[in-house]
């Protein structure tokens, strides 16, 4: 327990410390910025429309590919652990495993699902 | 406190953002060698506004908006060698350098001022207007209307599109430059983006002088000229230009020549991420003698060993033949194999045994490949030219291409970018609009009614 | 469980973030300047961090038209939050370890999975349209890095028969991974560069974005952003170092010693590719990492695991 | 006495940021606010002493819940928020089915029979769960196997707009065409001709 204590005690006093020092930023005009000094810089001229927008993630397919392998690892985290007592077994049972999710890469791939621009 | 770390901050280079206008020539990369001064890609990130050479009609505007984004304290430094007066909207606080040696001490001195509030930060430039009125209008106080209508906190959402992939999803409105760094200064491109990838590029039409000059006016009420930005007046100093009328010795254009293709070579290398390796090139180009043919040989084999590069490059942003043979010529076309060069009709490079280098492929690669060998092939020429003198025929052929009275080297890429661009991933798109080398302020792109520069 | 010890470990590997993360800062100027042939002057270059955090403290904060502030602000604290409890994770000595849990690896991998929401936050936040697209290039970027660093930690896990970090070490009394299993540290320091979105992985801050995710930063709130991407450096180093280059095991200089210097050496190899190797465009670093890294990474954990099976025998 | 404050603030976190997914008007903050409840429940995990399985779900969802944010600011219009707006419709139903799925998991939490003896100690989890996954038949693996390959070719089939016999995009912006074949004859090393 003193393990996972000191991690929950690091990534929260991290975080405060940082949030601490950017609040404690000091102003140095006392005005807000003008409207011109907030337009997103593209070059200096100013947009249209906002940035924010149906944004066209491209890559989808391989979204989708990678959450059939995030899947994979939970089975292989509890494989490593006891791979060397189960032996040879353990060995083909995986291998088998992922030469299947394999040929889904190679599938994947094959149909170009990869490639977007 | 605050003088503690303006002390401290002393010790750092300043950071600049780098505006090249008209006659800035190659200050801005020159300026990279010295480490006093940083030039940065963001004006977030910059501490002096350096504006090299001569701003008119809708970069001055852009310099403004540029000028704003700069969170203070901020100042103003103008280099301007014709005496372009600087202290005019919007540098009204500026510091003026003749000497292009005075640039780096000058910033360094107005960010030490600024820092120890011995100065003032540079006041805002444009007025504190919305983009569009939206403060208390709409059911929410934001101006917006339902769920996509109206003007939310002063600028509408974006509209759908079409897309290849049958998505319709929505597609935003880029306005790249005049000042975006990876861009070429000067160059105005309007990008229609799907997500990172580019639907559609036009260049925007160059606004009348005058039309629309309502609502574009500085704080004082002084209206702000427009123009084209292509249409720049600029000192007529390089040898090229001098080329144009007059036997120029073949030594000193080509090592001008050299130079041009070194300084660009590093700020493709800086582009790509390899910025320290750049200097390298940088160096290079700026102590370039007629000895350095074996340092550019010893720095095309480093890049040609470079994998990396390649893999970014490789069948990146591809001219065809046929386009190539569009062009007026110059190194772009000879990439893509196309052999015309201006050198092979001069006497006196035929009698130095000129061939014009070529490379095919016509991608990034080639175009990468074919000015680091142009550049070599530069330094031997002009070791080999002793005192023989180009001879003067209306046309020359400048580093960016063929250049004469009325056709300047870029216009032909320029008119190339639209259909160049459509389809790619925005990181090509950047790759091959820097592989292309546009000089939007050429020398050649003289302003008509400008005199004393012509023949 | 005692208060004291807690405090006592978040103490010290907060100091040896911060320190982690000026070493990378000095080192990153020092290679610099030999990269670009300038003369080094490494005692020079030891201020230099500093002066530069100074002066870009003195700059005031900007935004923009309409961004998500609360994000905003939240990105870098995140950001170095995981950092640190990536770098936790690593063993400094036998007995000398931070984040002491069971399954170490898992944590070292989740609090690195979350770097992508940090970097993706940045990105977004500012409603800018460059920083946006370099926020969604990391996603692409992190789905393809992601794997790869989790399965040669798998596979390094092999023969300790543990998702414990410190028997990982234990295990490579007699041959270090980096020899056992030659795939995985190439593999590993591959996927740390895209973690630490650094050099030829700088994806989302590249210079063809004009800074990207940074671009719209200023004042503090640059300083923040960079030292937690410094952190993120340091944990992917010190882990590497642990994993594939036997921790604190060593001759004649105590264990501590070891790890730092290993530590170092990781350092000073990833922060000298941004220098050396060319930003690799996006989509062909989507493409390459799941066609050749991914089965190249399942081929390492075979590799490990036919070893692990003969050792065992 | 600090782990059972240390659980119900979590357990408080989690409630709360699984409320405000539905108070959010931006995706991805909706998006971030289920990370934050499921990173919460991971930690609820940890301090129960299932450390791995608690870890492995804040790993998984840090990938999952940005990949839902990317797709939701991708199909849904005002997907920032920027006009305010409700994440709650058909409010009736989603009511009634809420109260009932929390009575049913609440029943199962009050009446089944939970075994009574302590686990024992010294066993780790973690690999008690690989004997089992692994164990005497590999059923368990070649089966998973098998649908996470179904799922991969199915998602890529169905998402796909490109295939290998081209681009199923007819209509719409072509990219340039990267082939040279009308370049010109290759130069010669030093590339003159």
């Amino acid at each position: 327990m003193q393990g996972v204590a000191v991690t929950l005690a690091i990534f929260f006093v991290t975080m405060a410390a940082f949030l601490a020092l950017r609040s404690a930023e000091r102003r140095l005009s006392a005005r807000a910025s003008t409207a011109p000094a907030r337009v997103p810089f593209t070059g200096g001229r100013a947009p249209d429309t906002h940035a924010w927008n149906r944004y066209h993630v491209r890559y989808y397919p391989m979204s989708l590919l990678f959450l059939a392998f995030d899947m994979e690892m939970v089975f292989m985290y509890p494989w490593a652990v006891v791979f060397v007592d189960e032996g040879l077994i353990a060995l083909i049972e995986m291998f088998m495993f992922i030469v299947i999710l394999l040929f889904g890469i190679l599938y994947t791939w094959r149909e170009r699902a990869l490639e977007w621009a | 406190m605050t003088s503690t770390l303006a002390r401290l901050a002393s010790g750092a280079p300043s950071r600049c953002f780098a505006l090249a206008g008209a006659g800035a020539g190659d200050v801005g990369p020159w300026l990279r060698l010295d480490p006093s001064v940083a030039i940065v890609d963001s004006p977030r990130a910059a501490d002096v506004l350096l504006v090299l050479g001569r701003l008119e009609g809708e970069m001055l505007h852009a310099a403004a908006a540029v000028h704003d984004a700069i969170p203070p304290p901020r100042g103003v430094v103008v280099w301007s060698p014709d005496g372009w007066s600087s202290r005019r909207w919007p540098f009204v606080d500026a510091v003026t350098v003749r000497d292009a040696s005075e640039i780096a001490p000058a910033c360094r001195r107005l960010r030490d001022d600024l820092f120890r509030r011995r100065l003032a930060s540079s006041p805002d430039a444009l007025p504190d207007l919305d983009p569009a009125p939206w403060r208390g209008v709409g059911p929410f106080g934001q101006g917006g209307a339902g769920m996509t209508g109206g003007v939310p906190y002063g600028r509408p959402l974006a509209g759908r599109a079409d897309d290849r992939d049958g998505l319709r999803l929505d597609q935003i409105l880029v306005r790249v430059g005049p000042f975006l760094p990876p861009f070429p200064p000067g160059l105005l491109l309007d990008v229609r983006l799907q997500g990172d990838v580019i639907q559609e590029a036009t260049i925007p039409a160059p606004i009348a002088d005058d039309a629309g000059a309502s609502g574009r006016e500085g704080p004082s009420g002084a209206p702000v000229p427009h123009g084209h930005p292509a249409r720049l007046a600029v000192a007529a100093d390089s040898p090229f230009t001098t080329a144009l009328t007059r036997p120029v010795p073949i030594a000193e254009l080509e090592l001008a020549r050299a130079r041009h293709h070194l300084a660009w070579l590093a700020e493709a290398l800086r582009v790509s991420g390899l910025e320290a390796y750049g200097l390298r090139a940088l160096k290079l180009a700026f102590g370039l003698d007629l000895e350095s043919a074996e340092s550019i040989d010893a720095l095309d084999r480093w890049l040609r060993r470079n994998v990396s590069l390649r893999w970014g490059t490789n069948r990146v942003g591809v001219v065809t033949r046929a386009q190539a043979e569009g062009l007026p010529g110059g190194p772009v076309a000879r990439a893509s194999g196309d052999d015309r060069d201006a050198r092979s009709l001069d006497p006196a490079y035929q009698r130095l045994g000129f061939e014009p280098v070529v490379r095919g492929g016509g991608d990034a690669l080639a175009r990468w490949r074919l000015r680091v060998a142009e550049a070599r092939q530069s330094v031997q020429l002009a070791k080999r030219s002793r005192t023989s003198e180009s001879t003067p025929s209306g046309v020359i052929e400048d580093p960016r291409g063929p250049l004469s009275d009325d056709v300047p080297p870029s216009a032909g890429l320029v008119a190339l970018l639209p259909a160049l661009l459509v389809g790619m991933e925005w990181g090509d798109a950047v790759t091959t609009v820097v592989s292309l080398d546009i000089g939007v302020i050429d020398p050649a792109v003289r302003e008509v009614t400008s005199e004393g520069t012509g023949p | 469980m005692s208060a004291l010890g807690v405090i006592v470990a978040v103490v010290s590997v907060a100091a040896a973030a911060a320190f982690g993360a000026y070493i990378a800062a000095w080192v990153d100027i020092v290679l610099a300047r030999a990269v670009a042939g300038v003369p080094v002057r490494p005692l020079d270059a030891l201020i230099a961090p500093v002066s530069w955090g100074a002066a870009v403290a003195l700059k005031a904060r900007t935004t923009t038209e309409r961004p998500d502030g609360e994000t905003w602000a939240l990105a870098p604290a995140l950001l170095a939050a995981l950092a640190a409890v990536g770098l936790a994770a690593a063993p400094l000595a036998p007995g000398l370890l931070a984040a002491d849990v069971a399954s170490g690896i898992v944590l070292f991998g989740a609090a690195m999975a979350l770097v992508v929401v940090a970097v993706f936050l940045q990105g977004w936040s500012p409603n800018s349209p460059l920083p946006m697209i370099g926020g969604y290039r990391f996603i692409a970027e992190g789905l393809s890095y992601e794997i790869p660093l989790a399965v040669v930690l798998i596979a390094a896990a092999l023969p300790a028969r543990s998702l414990a970090i410190a028997p990982i070490v234990v295990s490579q009394e007699n041959l270090w991974n980096v020899i056992r299993q030659p795939l995985g540290l190439p593999l590993y320091l591959m996927a740390a560069l895209g973690l630490a979105f650094w050099g030829p992985l700088a994806l989302p801050e590249g210079v063809d974005l004009a800074g990207g995710s940074s671009l719209e930063i200023s004042g503090v709130s640059r300083i923040l952003w960079r030292v937690a991407q410094l952190m993120v450096l340091v944990a992917v180093s010190a882990m590497g170092a642990a994993v594939f280059l036997g921790g604190w095991l060593g001759p004649l200089l105590p264990g501590a010693a070891w790890m730092i210097a290993k530590t170092l050496v990781l350092l000073v190899l990833l922060i000298g590719a941004r220098h050396l190797v060319a930003r690799v465009p996006t989509e062909r670093y989507v493409i390459a990492s799941w066609a050749i890294l991914i089965p190249l990474s399942l081929l390492d954990v075979f590799i490990a695991g036919i070893q692990a099976l003969v050792a065992a025998r | 006495m600090i782990l059972d404050v240390t659980f119900w603030a979590f357990a408080a976190l989690a409630v709360f940021s699984g409320w405000r997914v539905f108070r959010a008007d931006s995706m991805v903050r909706a998006a971030y606010w289920l990370l934050v409840s499921f990173a919460a429940v991971g930690v609820i995990l940890v301090l129960l002493k299932a450390q791995f399985l608690g870890l492995i779900l804040i790993l998984m969802m840090g990938g999952e819940m940005t990949i839902m944010a990317v797709f939701m600011v991708a199909f849904m219009m005002n997907p920032a928020g920027l006009n305010p707006m409700t994440m709650v419709h058909r409010n009736r139903v989603a009511i009634v089915a809420g109260v009932v799925s929390f009575l049913a998991i609440a029943a199962l939490g009050l009446f089944a029979r939970f075994p009574t003896a302590p686990a024992p100690g010294g066993v780790d989890p973690t690999r008690r769960l690989g004997v089992e996954l692994l164990g005497d038949s590999m059923l368990v693996f070649q089966t998973a196997g098998v649908a996470l390959l179904a799922t991969m070719i199915a998602a890529i089939a169905i998402s796909s707009a490109r295939g290998r016999f081209g681009d199923a995009d007819e209509g719409s912006v072509e990219p340039v065409q990267l082939v040279v074949a009308d370049a010109g004859d290759e130069p010669d090393e030093e590339g003159h001709r």
